[in-house]
């Protein structure tokens, strides 16, 4: 079996060609690996479709096309906050080809950018259907849905999200552990505390062990130590080359604990 | 502390030794290939085209160990674009071990396995297909029934007594040298003695990880006819006669008929002696007329291209209050994987380097070459030396803390010096760790006292420190039977007659009558360096555990 | 949280090339009509610098500038046999072939000349520049290339030279590993700097201190990239990389750059180097070979940096900050011992 | 096995040829065009040894479908030279002794172009950052940062 590309002009043509089975190339960081690799066989669709790589702001917040890039990120002043975690992804000319799209389904240790999407509680804009929150595409990533864009909302107080990556190469390297907080803060207290982690379990996801420590709590010593502690609670951390189980629940309450203390 | 990436020549030291006055010697001239590595034209092996060109990938085991049981290749001869299955049967000389041709341990390792394989990734039949796309996916409908087969992963395991043996001809997974112990032995002077008078003994245990050498451009060679019934071989090697030689031996070619073109390398760092590739790059173009490329991907470099092996090492120390190291122990193991390749010479190598660079009067080592299921080892960077220099120096800061001593003043009281006997039974010339050692102090700022700081390479060496041990203790311990010396490690086999004419076993067998060239003469007035010592003619010439060779 | 700051110290002497099978090199010169020289080998530059460095030898031996020298590498229908370049033994051992190669071309070089001149070729010299004149009587001189050029056309001699370098074989001895390794060694001592987190196990190198003893620097610059770009191999091999992270078991194999981890130019450290040069008595103009022993004392330099930081001894590479933390944990909190 | 007609701007220079289905950049720039400076270092998009400029923006060619560059402007390293003018960063790599086997060399100017085109006085840490997608195994990378400063800060001219 070898490949066959589609391209469409339009999303809803390419959903279509989907729908007989195909595999769907975006920025082509994963695609194109395993079509190097022999591992994507068959039908490639890709779609050229303009609305795919449009920034734009909405009454929402921000809605980001799948299609746009890390670089795209980077060069909107919409998205500033959401530049640190742009420029935690990859090298330059990685930046310049991966899509907040693809990011949505990239394998572990891949998808640091999820991770942040997830923590501000960003929604999926699907070519076919309503949108759905990001953390609930983890749920079905064995069988993605095409992702038109993503509705993503400006924190109100900048300090309240917060971005670490932890790395053994630098400066670009793929995540030990990566972490994104959003922590709104009314009265001096932590209202609905979002924690999001990567590279903590075979996909981003909230610890709700961190977010239950630090629900109505102010963000003091005492509460930043109770979340550093729970924050692998129910985690079943994944073993690979660069670190084990072990290390990354030994090292994520830590980098939790800095994290939190930045943003306190 | 001297901060920055700067670099200094300290021409003031050992000056007297040199003629800094010469016309090129000396200068920054720019590299010879550097307009070529700039502007991308520098000519890698992969950079020449070919119309026609197949590409060549193998079918490799999943498993540790495995028997074959049969090798389906029907579905993928039908593939498209498949122009010829290889396996076992189509190599006219299934067997080979790189050092052979230096008569240096049996011929172990199949180019294609046939009935065993011994590690994971070990390639049994190789697709020749249009696309490397075409080629991938015909390895994928290449079925192969194996029957799974006990492993053992680690050097102490593999040596334990019912360990599952790697290679039938290494029962007991050691390499055997000289035909006589299962190991290399090194011994100076009497350790035992050495431990009872010492006031510490320091043990230690050091294990090296394996490496990958990651040179950016993979492992690869392209071959193609040329005219005349010769093929010509575009090859990423790091040593063209190896390659030519191993390639001559396997297709039981001779050499006149081969043409290796290579040179210019994307780096190699140890990991493209093994001449895999241009044996069954070229035995593609002879079977299907057409060029023939075979290199790996990354991920087989990763994996099936042979590491830095792992090493373990166990050190075990006399010293004395006053840091004197009366005698050092060494058990070393070297992890070899599966086949032999080079491993057997590094244990040598590394053997001859032993106790490092200090005069130790009492020395003993015995290194083993350990056959594993891993993927075999071969070199890289400082091969024999950086796992045995990593356990020594990590060793002597543990010395040097036990018994409350400066790091740097421990290397410099035991530094060797012109004129010392040296382990391995050679006196030290040309000596510099003490200059070495002081330099670095004075740059970070570490207070030497007055006698280490006065010390000399040059000074303080020789004499009593150049004899001999009035005596050695010796033992027969890992004596091995049934294996002739005179054949190495043959195991009382004939060597068998080798196809071809291997140009490298050719032109050593030259070497036995050959007179080194007389030392050139040249000015402008430059003392030339001596020439080596002519070998010793007279005589018969006694069996070489290094080559093999018998002169008479 | 504490970051703990530790130096550690190693010295290191490395084998120049090995024994085995004699370990030989040949090298062809010859000149072209006009007296640009061409040097033919099977030496193999892998970025080391073969090229260049044969070239600087052979433009040195010829007494020619050199840009008047090309190497050419490799070819086996035109370049003799070389055992290859590893082991260290590129520079050495060929270097050596190429003296002796440009040795017997100059030869014949002054032979020639000194046929032009009517002297003796005993009494000519080079000036490095291309030309030849009677020692002492810099005005009688003649350009390499009208001598070139007159052995070519006019006295029916061949400008060109072979060269070999072989070093007896060695036995060794089965009970006492007696044994002649090699003729001649490098030297280095190196002291790192580096940091240590207590809570991650996290190792950051923050300072190098070399003296690398190569004999002559044949080409100073070239030497720079092997020491400087070796060193930091060997950081790399100290502090990250492994193709068994789970060794021996074999699980969790890299496949990638990024899995099987390298550090990246945001870890570097400046490294400070010292060259020194204590000729080797049978090298190419007193040349050792510097690419391979750069890398072997930074390994042993960090795991005593670590400890000196700590107090965890890192026993097996590569030092991970898994293997630092668990070290920690067993240690019950770090020691620095801080004694450098 | 299917072909596809591209045509699109090298260097500079109109170009077409036929890629295969599927095929990359690099094979389709290497194969079907014969341009050999971007170089196959891992066919996964983590070395950057084919790093090309797509439209001016730098790309792994590894991870580009080749027929996407249908109408495009590409510039590899073997375009940097005008003639044969180098490059100032060819310069400054000869100076530095910023190569050693060559292998990367390509990728890693293509690379520092495209960051001095964006950004004609970074800093360190800025070049550090931006050939962080390229890998070199033998230098250590200090000649090639420092080489590319020498550019940015006018210490190499052309």
């Amino acid at each position: 079996m070898a490949v066959q590309v589609q391209t469409h002009s339009s999303l809803i043509a390419a959903q279509q060609a989907l729908g007989q089975g195909g595999t769907y190339l975006a920025g082509g960081t994963l695609v194109m690996r395993g079509v190097n690799a022999g591992e994507v066989q068959g039908v490639i669709v890709r779609a050229t479709d303009p609305e795919l790589r449009r920034i734009a702001s909405t009454s929402e917040g921000v809605r980001i096309g799948a299609g746009s890039t890390m670089a795209d990120i980077l060069a909107s002043r919409d998205l500033d906050f959401l530049h640190p975690v742009a420029r935690a992804i990859g090298g330059p000319q990685v930046r310049a080809m991966a899509t907040v799209g693809g990011n949505l389904f990239a394998p572990h240790p891949y998808g640091d950018f999820t991770v942040a999407l997830i923590a501000l509680g960003a929604r999926a804009v699907l070519v076919q259907g309503g949108p759905r929150p990001v953390e609930e595409l983890m749920r079905v990533r064995a069988r993605p849905p095409l992702v038109a864009a993503i509705d993503v909302m400006r924190p109100r107080d900048m300090r309240a999200f917060g971005w670490l990556k932890v790395s053994r190469i630098k400066p670009k390297g793929v995540s030990v552990l990566s972490i994104a907080a959003l922590l709104v803060r009314e009265g001096g207290r932590v209202r609905g505390a979002r924690i999001a982690f990567g590279a903590m379990g075979a996909h981003p996801l909230r610890s709700a062990g961190a977010e239950r420590a630090l629900e109505g709590q102010a963000l003091d010593a005492t509460s930043i130590a109770r979340a550093a502690q729970a924050a692998c609670l129910g985690l079943e951390p994944p073993t690979d080359a660069l670190a084990s189980s072990w290390y990354r629940r030994e090292v994520a309450g830590v980098h939790l604990r800095r994290l939190l203390e930045q943003m306190a | 502390m001297i901060r920055g990436n700067m670099v200094e020549f300290r021409k003031d030291i050992f000056a007297d030794e040199r003629d800094d006055n010469l016309n090129e010697i000396g200068k920054p001239t720019r590299r010879q290939d550097i307009t070529g590595h700039v502007t991308g034209r520098s000519p890698f092996f992969d950079d020449h085209l070919f119309e026609g060109l197949l590409h060549l990938r193998c079918v490799r085991s999943p498993h540790h160990a495995a028997r074959i049981r049969r090798i389906d290749t029907s579905a993928a001869q039908r593939m498209p674009g498949v122009m010829r299955i290889l396996t076992g049967q189509d190599v006219p000389v299934n067997l080979n071990t790189l050092l052979s041709l230096l008569d240096f341990g049996i011929d172990d390792e199949p180019i294609l396995s046939t009935e065993r394989v011994r590690y994971k990734g070990e390639p049994v039949a190789a697709i020749i297909a249009e696309t490397e796309a075409q080629a991938r996916d015909a390895v994928a409908a290449v079925r192969v029934e194996w029957e799974v087969l006990p492993h053992v992963l680690d050097v102490e395991e593999a040596i334990k007594p019912g360990a599952p043996t790697v290679l039938d001809i290494y029962p007991g997974n050691k390499f055997v040298y000289h035909g006589k112990y299962d190991h290399q032995k090194l011994r100076l002077g009497d350790v035992e003695a050495a431990f009872r008078e010492a006031d510490h003994v320091i043990e230690g245990r050091y294990q090296m990880s394996p490496i990958e050498q990651a040179p950016i451009e993979t492992c690869g060679a392209i071959a193609a006819p040329e005219q005349n019934g010769r093929y010509v071989c575009y090859t990423s090697t790091q040593a063209l006669f190896f390659s030519l030689g191993t390639a001559s031996k396997v297709l039981a070619t001779p050499s006149s008929r081969l043409h290796f073109i290579g040179g210019t390398v994307g780096g190699g760092f140890g990991g493209k002696v093994d001449s895999i590739h241009e044996p069954l790059a070229i035995l593609g173009t002879m079977l299907t007329g057409r060029p023939v490329k075979y290199a790996w991907d990354r991920e087989e470099e990763m994996q099936v291209g042979a590491p830095r092996g792992a090493e373990r090492w166990y050190l075990k120390d006399a010293v004395m209050n006053d840091g004197r190291i009366l005698g050092r122990k060494f058990t070393g193991y070297f992890d070899s994987g599966a086949y032999t390749r080079l491993s057997s010479y590094a244990i040598i190598k590394g053997v001859g380097h032993l106790p490092g660079p200090y005069t130790i009067p009492n020395v003993h080592a015995d290194v083993y070459c350990v056959y594993t299921n891993r993927t075999p080892a071969t070199a890289m960077r400082g091969f024999g030396i950086t796992g045995a220099d990593f356990a020594i120096e990590a060793h002597m800061d543990k010395v040097a803390d036990t018994i409350g001593m400066n790091p740097v003043e421990l290397r410099i009281l035991n530094a060797y010096r012109d004129g010392d006997m040296k382990a391995h039974r050679r006196l030290a010339k040309n000596c510099a760790l003490i200059e070495c050692c002081q330099v670095v102090a004075e740059k970070a700022g570490v207070k030497l006292s007055p006698e280490m700081q006065a010390a000399s390479s040059r000074v303080g060496g020789g004499g009593a420190r150049a004899h001999l041990p009035a005596f050695t203790a010796t033992d027969e311990h890992g004596r091995v039977s049934g294996y002739k010396a005179t054949n190495y490690a043959r195991k009382g086999a004939k060597p068998p007659d080798l196809p071809g004419a291997p140009p490298m076993a050719q032109h050593v067998s030259h070497q036995a009558s050959a007179s080194a060239p007389p030392a050139p003469q040249h000015s402008p007035a430059t003392p030339v360096p001596p020439g080596p010592p002519a070998p010793k003619r007279a005589g018969p010439i006694r069996f070489s555990s290094l080559s093999g060779f018998r002169r008479r | 949280m504490a970051i703990h700051r530790g130096r550690g110290f190693a010295a290191i002497n490395y084998p120049i090339g090995m024994n085995l099978g004699g370990d030989p090199s040949q090298a062809l010169v010859h000149s072209n009509p006009d007296g640009k020289f061409t040097v033919a080998l099977s030496a193999i530059d892998l970025g080391q610098g073969m090229k260049s460095v044969c070239r600087q030898i052979a433009a040195e031996t010829l007494g020619v500038p050199v840009e008047d020298v090309y190497v050419d590498t490799a070819d086996s229908d035109t370049g003799p046999h070389d055992m290859g370049s590893f082991a260290s033994r590129g520079t050495h051992r060929m270097g050596n072939a190429v003296i002796r190669a440009s040795a017997e071309a100059r030869e014949v070089m002054l032979e020639a000349a000194a046929e032009e001149l009517e002297v003796d070729p005993g009494d000519l010299m080079t000036d490095g520049k291309g030309n030849i004149h009677v020692r002492g009587a810099p005005s009688r001189t003649i350009t390499v290339m009208a001598a070139a050029q007159a052995a070519q056309f006019r006295q029916g001699r061949t400008i060109a030279g072979r060269g070999i370098f072989l070093i007896p074989l060695s036995d060794v001895d089965p009970d006492t590993g007696e044994m002649s390794p090699v003729t001649t060694f490098a030297h280095a001592a190196m002291l790192v700097t580096v940091e240590v987190c207590d809570e991650t196990g996290e190792v950051t190198v923050t300072d190098m201190q070399s003296a690398y003893e190569v004999g002559r620097a044949l080409n100073p610059r070239l030497v720079e990239q092997q020491l400087r770009g070796g060193a930091w191999m060997g950081m790399s091999h100290a502090a990250w990389e492994t193709t068994e992270p789970y060794y021996p078991a074999r699980d969790h194999g890299p496949v990638d750059f990024n899995s099987y981890i390298m550090p990246g130019p945001g870890d570097l450290a400046p490294h400070h180097i010292s060259v020194l040069e204590r000729p080797a008595e049978d090298g190419p103009y007193g040349g050792k070979g510097p690419g391979e022993m750069c890398a072997n004392p930074v390994l042993p330099a960090v795991v005593n940096a670590v400890y000196d930081a700590v107090g965890v001894r890192i026993d097996e590479l590569p030092v991970t900050p898994e293997k630092v933390l668990r070290g920690l944990r067993a240690l019950g909190g770090a020691k620095p011992r801080q004694r450098l | 096995m299917t072909f596809k007609p591209i045509s699109f701007t090298l260097n500079g220079s109109s170009k077409a040829a036929f890629a295969t289905e599927g095929q990359n950049l690099l094979d389709f720039l290497r194969r079907a065009v014969g341009d050999l400076s971007p170089k196959y270092g891992c066919g996964q998009g983590t070395c950057g040894a084919c790093t090309v400029m797509i439209d001016n923006v730098p790309q792994l060619a590894c991870l580009v479908l080749a027929e996407s560059v249908e109408g495009r402007a590409v510039n590899t390293a073997a375009g940097l030279a005008n003639g044969p003018r180098l490059d100032p960063l060819q310069e400054a790599f000869m100076e530095r002794f910023a190569a050693q086997c060559g292998y990367c060399t390509a990728g890693m100017l293509v690379a520092a172009r495209a960051l001095l085109d964006a950004n004609p006085r970074p800093s360190r840490e800025e070049v550090i950052e931006g050939i962080s997608g390229n890998l070199c195994r033998c230098t250590g990378y200090e000649p090639i940062i420092d080489a590319i400063l020498d550019v940015a800060e006018g210490r190499v001219q052309a």
